[in-house]
């Protein structure tokens, strides 16, 4: 539903945004036709047109039929709301898909980001390990496993193109996955408020195809980037994620 | 200005005297407050299983012998109201004294055992065990300050035999405090 | 049922008759039971069984609680109402602990993990267990500036089953404390 | 002095032996529910033109970014922060609070349920003065070295608890103190309502006869009193770790930034249904005045506000569904806030249903009144999207959560309170407010407010997240149609700001030289339309005994289109 106004630039970016499209469908129609009723009442029953009112308790059947009926509705409506959007939360916090391609850890500090990249060697924790202020390179259409930490006080990792939003929180690491469908450089903001810098605490992600992820490389590190050709190198080894 | 009271404080819909139900409802409030706190820390004790070392240096006998306190204060209190309900002002207000005297005791008590656990480095920012015990025990000795300064003020009052039944309120409030301190001790003292 | 009971007008206990004259030895009975119970409640940790300590501790405790509850604040004769509301405040925060338990009180959870409080426990139980060893030659005098006070953020967010380091840290990490 | 028990009915107002009391005591130390009703009110309203203030100072900053404010200066991002927080705390905590449940409480519940004053009116007192004592220790809060705090309204720690990361050493403990007092303040003065509104009833008032927005103050008061005391323990916590270094929120310490967050949203959620059911009930008042109908369902009504207050208990995570918790307990959360919203919505239709075969006059009261269900159905139904943790993981604190929360807190603070007041001017002062001008503030209010935060949705769902001090930093963000519709806000703000001084010069005005108004200018039923108005020191001469509910409107076959609760039955 979103995609108008901000495009979609993650694997499950449609998902979120098809359970805020069931909930702007459902929540639309009871707005819009409570709004009706309402106005429709307050214009037919307006003092010049019917002086007399009605002694109505509300408690016999016939009235309070119209309650009880939309009631059922709504509770309906919010079964069915319910459903599609724990899928997208099971989908997208509680899962981490099987192959994961590459893992990064973030750190968030007052007003900066801190983007550890596991390096050529495609491993996290290994000497060549690139550590980058705001700026975290990605290749599109790959699976990255983040490691979200924060140095001082509580920060939140957001990247509104991706659909994703996960507090950085002092002491804590916490676990996340995103996968790019769409290369380009997105923002990377910070939407917990931490401190004076919070405003101007705005990382970039560049999601970058295979060449210009491996030009990166070598710019980083200045050695030739021994990435496998087909980029599945070996699975990172994950330090006992659970 | 002589206040004069209003209808509304004689009227009793429900049946229960206006001055004990604000009394249960301000119970109602202390038992969330203290209710977070002692939850906060019991989580937090549950999690940090090496607290129990810090919980050693906790002065088992003070805490036994507040508790003994408290429990004979909470007794005197009751029979301070034993006394009011029978009009006898005076028998009240000696109780109340006793009850007053029982909380004197406390504090000197636990007076005592801070100054030698902070003299031992055991301050309120010595770890996060030590800042609970401090905080939930000052919360509680302020409510005991409280309870002593509010019962000498009834006390007053029932010397010359006037609002007897607010022997009964302060009695109320006083054995709340008492039923706090009796959580607080297994879980501050015995929890080792 | 509104009944202008005058407050005033000689102590009328909720029940609308004056209260069941207890003569003065039936509070001291119930003193001297609880007292029983606190020597109990004392005695029982001292046998140093976990399950033990914690029924008579806490168990106990809550058995004391009621009894003076019940008898020196004469709920038992008071209207029902004041039960249900204090046992609502009660579940208030029994709903307040459920909620919050889940993370609070846990090392990790569904992905997610708490490396510094790893890093606290293994620290305190140094500081502490050091502060044994000085139980020898000083009376437990603790030093509390071996306060566990473990930086985070930058820490190797290893956990306790095995870690893996990374260095290199763009960024000085900025002091977590009051400069301790 | 022992006073002499007489028989309610006997009693009357000269009874009290009117000694002319001086200025001082009449008002400044008076214990009159009424005279601190109104204390209340004005230290309430003069506070939210504070808060409102700051939403200028920071609208304009967002609208045009780096651009020195009209009548203020500079924003700086420490200015910016300090503004933002103090905005959301006094609005919600020294504005909607004190006048929705403290100044219209304390006025109205001794009329509404025949009673002459508070069952403690000293305790009353005392709990304006220490309420006083918080707005001038936080306004106070502004002015010590670096400023006021700046960590946003919920003061996350470790942000709030450590001077090295917030940069005010005072203004953060000032902060907190002043927002502890405030609750010491509200639990004394939810005690007086609850248990005047339980013992103080008129003889013959029974359950279902206590009108409704009565009824709403006390499940306030009453919600407010279980959801604030953890909150309470956790404010001595976070002032121990500001002000002594304690470690209780400091993970290096073993303590948990998380367990602040539990601890404030287990009251922070309670508390937004303990400011939307004194509206609720204000707009049940005049709803039914000026639809001359009974209220649909009056028990439904009541009964779903106790189901929403228990409910409110178990939903609080909602707002963390991305703060760092168990992404296992989200589930659970998300069941219960779309379980919450039910109660809600059946409220809401029974307030739709009791303008069906109605006969609506459509004076300002009404017209807010109505104003009041439109706007706050669009509140409700944009909170859904929040409550599903689904679509959350999106929209946690982008603008759509602004505009959401300012669509149900505005309809419950502003549109609500203004109906109230419209209504019940002429009973205050004895002075009708002047309808003309009211129906002229009602347009200029209702019509901007929409101009302010509609926009906001739309910014908000393109990805623009709270309290950034320049959205200019963020290139996705610096689009044409998202700089547009910043300024579109900010420039509704200023209009529906600059209506509002309409209103002032009305209530002003018409306070001393409006048009003089009867007892029951609006023939209504319930018992403050039967004292005068304004109503003396004692309020009634005789105090009224209960004979029916108090929505006995256009009762078939009586003689008049209402039937005023203390009338006696005729003998048939």
């Amino acid at each position: 539903m979103l995609n108008w106004i901000i495009l979609e630039a993650s694997s499950y970016a449609a998902q979120i945004d098809n359970v805020i499209l069931i909930i702007a469908l459902l929540g639309g129609f009871w707005l819009f036709a409570a709004e009706f009723v309402l106005f429709y009442f307050v214009a037919k029953y307006r003092r010049s047109r019917s002086p007399k009112a009605l002694h109505i308790t509300g408690y016999d059947h016939e009235h309070n039929k119209w309650i009880h009926w939309s009631h059922y509705a709504v509770i309906a409506c919010d079964i069915v709301i319910l459903v599609f959007a724990a899928r997208a939360w099971y989908h997208v916090k509680q899962s981490v898909p099987e192959h994961v391609d590459e893992e990064i850890r973030i750190v968030g500090h007052q007003w900066a980001w801190e983007f550890v990249h596991p390096g050529p060697d495609g491993k996290l924790g290994t000497p060549d390990d690139i550590d980058v202020v705001d700026e975290l390179h990605v290749v599109v259409n790959k699976t990255y496993k983040f490691h979200l930490e924060s140095a001082d006080v509580l920060h939140s990792f957001s990247i509104p193109r991706f659909r994703l939003k996960q507090d950085a929180v002092p002491g804590r690491e916490i676990d996340g996955w995103f996968t790019p469908t769409v290369a380009g450089t997105f923002d990377v903001p910070c939407s917990q408020m931490c401190g004076l810098g919070h405003g101007i605490m705005g990382g970039r992600i560049f999601v970058e195809t295979e060449d210009e992820h491996r030009k990166w490389l070598e710019s980083a590190t200045g050695k030739t980037a021994a990435i496998p050709a087909n980029g599945t190198g070996k699975l990172a080894s994950t330090q006992g994620g659970n | 200005m002589a206040m004069v009271q209003p209808i509304a404080t004689r009227r009793s819909a429900t049946g229960i005297p206006t001055g004990k139900l604000a009394m249960w409802w301000l119970l109602g409030s202390e038992i969330t407050i203290f209710g977070g706190l002692l939850v906060s820390y019991i989580m937090m004790r549950i999690m940090y299983a090496p607290w129990a070392e810090a919980a050693a240096h906790t002065n088992t006998l003070a805490g036994s012998i507040n508790t003994f306190v408290l429990l004979t204060s909470s007794l005197f209190a009751v029979l301070a109201h034993h006394a009011a309900e029978q009009k006898n002002g005076k028998l009240a207000a000696f109780y109340l004294w006793l009850t007053i005297g029982g909380a004197l005791t406390f504090l000197v008590v636990k007076g005592l055992e801070w100054t030698n656990e902070i003299r031992h480095g055991f301050t309120i920012t010595a770890n996060s065990f030590w800042s609970f015990y401090y905080t939930a025990a000052g919360l509680h000795g302020l409510h005991v300050i409280a309870g002593a300064t509010a019962m000498a003020i009834v006390s007053f009052d029932c010397l010359r035999g006037k609002n007897l039944q607010r022997v009964e309120l302060v009695g109320i409030y006083w054995h709340f405090v008492d039923i706090v301190w009796i959580f607080l001790f297994p879980l501050l003292y015995i929890a080792k | 049922m509104s009944q202008a009971a005058d407050a005033h007008h000689g102590h009328l206990n909720s029940a609308g008759e004056h209260g069941p004259h207890h003569p003065v030895s039936y509070y001291v009975k119930i003193w001297a039971l609880l007292l029983v119970l606190l020597v109990i409640s004392i005695a029982g940790p001292m046998l140093g069984n976990k399950v033990l300590t914690l029924v008579t501790a806490f168990g106990i405790a809550v058995v004391k609680a009621l009894i003076v509850a019940a008898f020196f604040m004469h709920l038992n004769i008071e209207k029902k109402f004041v039960w249900y509301m204090l046992l609502a405040m009660l579940l208030a925060v029994v709903m307040f602990f459920l909620g919050t338990a889940a993370d609070v009180m846990k090392y990790d959870g569904s992905h997610w993990t708490k490396p510094t409080s790893y890093l606290y426990t293994e620290e305190f139980k140094k500081a502490f267990s050091g502060g044994e060893e000085h139980e020898g030659h000083d009376a437990d005098e603790f030093d509390s500036k071996a306060l566990p006070n473990v930086p985070y953020g930058e820490t190797e967010s290893h956990k306790a089953q095995g870690s893996h380091k990374s260095e290199g840290h763009g960024l000085p990490a900025a002091e977590p404390r009051h400069g301790t | 002095m022992t006073t002499h028990a007489s028989a309610d009915h006997a009693h009357s107002a000269d009874d009290h032996g009117h000694h002319e009391l001086s200025f001082i005591q009449k008002y400044v130390f008076s214990t009159d529910h009424k005279v601190i009703g109104l204390q209340y009110f004005m230290t309430g309203v003069l506070m939210g033109v504070l808060g409102a203030l700051a939403s200028y100072v920071f609208r304009m900053q967002m609208a045009f970014p780096g651009h020195a404010v009209p009548g203020f200066g500079l924003v700086t991002p420490q200015i910016y922060n300090q503004m933002v927080t103090n905005h959301g705390t006094i609005m919600i905590f020294w504005f909607a609070m004190p006048v929705l449940i403290a100044a219209f409480g304390n006025y109205l519940i001794p009329l509404m349920i025949g009673c002459d004053d508070m069952v403690f009116p000293r305790l009353n007192r005392l709990s304006y003065q220490i309420f006083l004592f918080s707005a001038v220790l936080l306004i106070a809060s502004f002015f010590v070295p670096n400023g006021g705090f700046g960590g946003a309204w919920t003061s996350y720690p470790p942000l709030a608890s450590n001077p090295i990361y917030n940069q005010t050493p005072y203004g953060a403990p000032m902060w907190l103190a002043a927002v502890a007092l405030e609750f010491v303040a509200f639990l004394l003065g939810g005690i007086n309502f609850i248990t005047t509104l339980m013992n103080a009833r008129a003889p013959g008032m029974k359950m279902y006869d206590i009108p409704m927005v009565v009824w709403m103050i006390v499940i306030a008061s009453i919600l407010f009193m279980a959801s604030v005391g953890p909150l309470i323990a956790g404010a001595a916590m976070l002032f121990f770790d500001q002000t002594l270094g304690t470690g209780f929120f400091d993970p290096a310490r073993g303590g948990d930034p998380l367990l602040w967050e539990h601890l404030f949203w287990f009251f922070g959620h309670p508390e937004v249904y303990v400011v939307l059911l004194p509206a609720m009930g204000i707009v049940a008042e005049v709803l039914t005045v000026f639809a001359r109908k009974k209220l649909f369902a009056y028990r439904t009504v009541l009964w779903t506000a106790v189901a929403t207050g228990v409910l409110s208990f178990f939903v609080w995570a909602h707002h963390q569904f991305v703060a760092g918790i168990d992404p296992r307990m989200a589930n659970i959360f998300t069941v219960t806030t779309l379980l919450i919203s039910v109660p809600i919505t059946e409220m809401s239709f029974v307030y739709i249903g009791t303008l069906y075969g109605a006969s609506i006059q459509l004076s300002t009261p009404m017209l807010f009144a109505i104003a009041f269900i439109v706007e706050f159905l669009i509140g409700g139904v944009t909170g859904i999207f929040l409550g599903a943790s689904g679509a959350d993981i999106y929209f946690h604190d982008t603008y759509f959560v602004l505009a959401h929360f300012h669509y149900t807190f505005v309809p419950i603070a502003v549109i609500a309170v203004f109906a109230g007041v419209y209504y019940w001017f002429p009973k205050m002062f004895g002075r009708y407010m002047n309808d003309t001008w009211g129906r002229i503030h009602f347009w200029g209010t209702a019509v901007p407010f929409n101009g302010i935060f509609i926009p906001l949705f739309y910014t908000g769902m393109a990805g623009d997240h709270r309290r950034t001090f320049n959205h200019l930093n963020f290139p996705d963000l610096a689009r044409g149609d998202l700089i547009f519709w910043r300024e579109f806000s900010t420039v509704s703000l200023l209009i529906m700001l600059a209506f509002q001084v309409i209103f002032f010069v009305n209530f002003f005005y018409s306070m001393f030289r409006g048009k003089k108004a009867p007892a029951n200018p609006w023939n209504a039923n319930t018992f403050e339309w039967v004292a005068a108005s304004p109503p003396p020191h004692g309020n009634f001469v005789t105090l009224p005994h209960c004979y029916r509910g108090p929505y006995e409107y256009s009762v078939p076959g009586h003689s008049s289109d209402f039937w005023p609760q203390n009338e006696p039955a005729p003998k048939t």
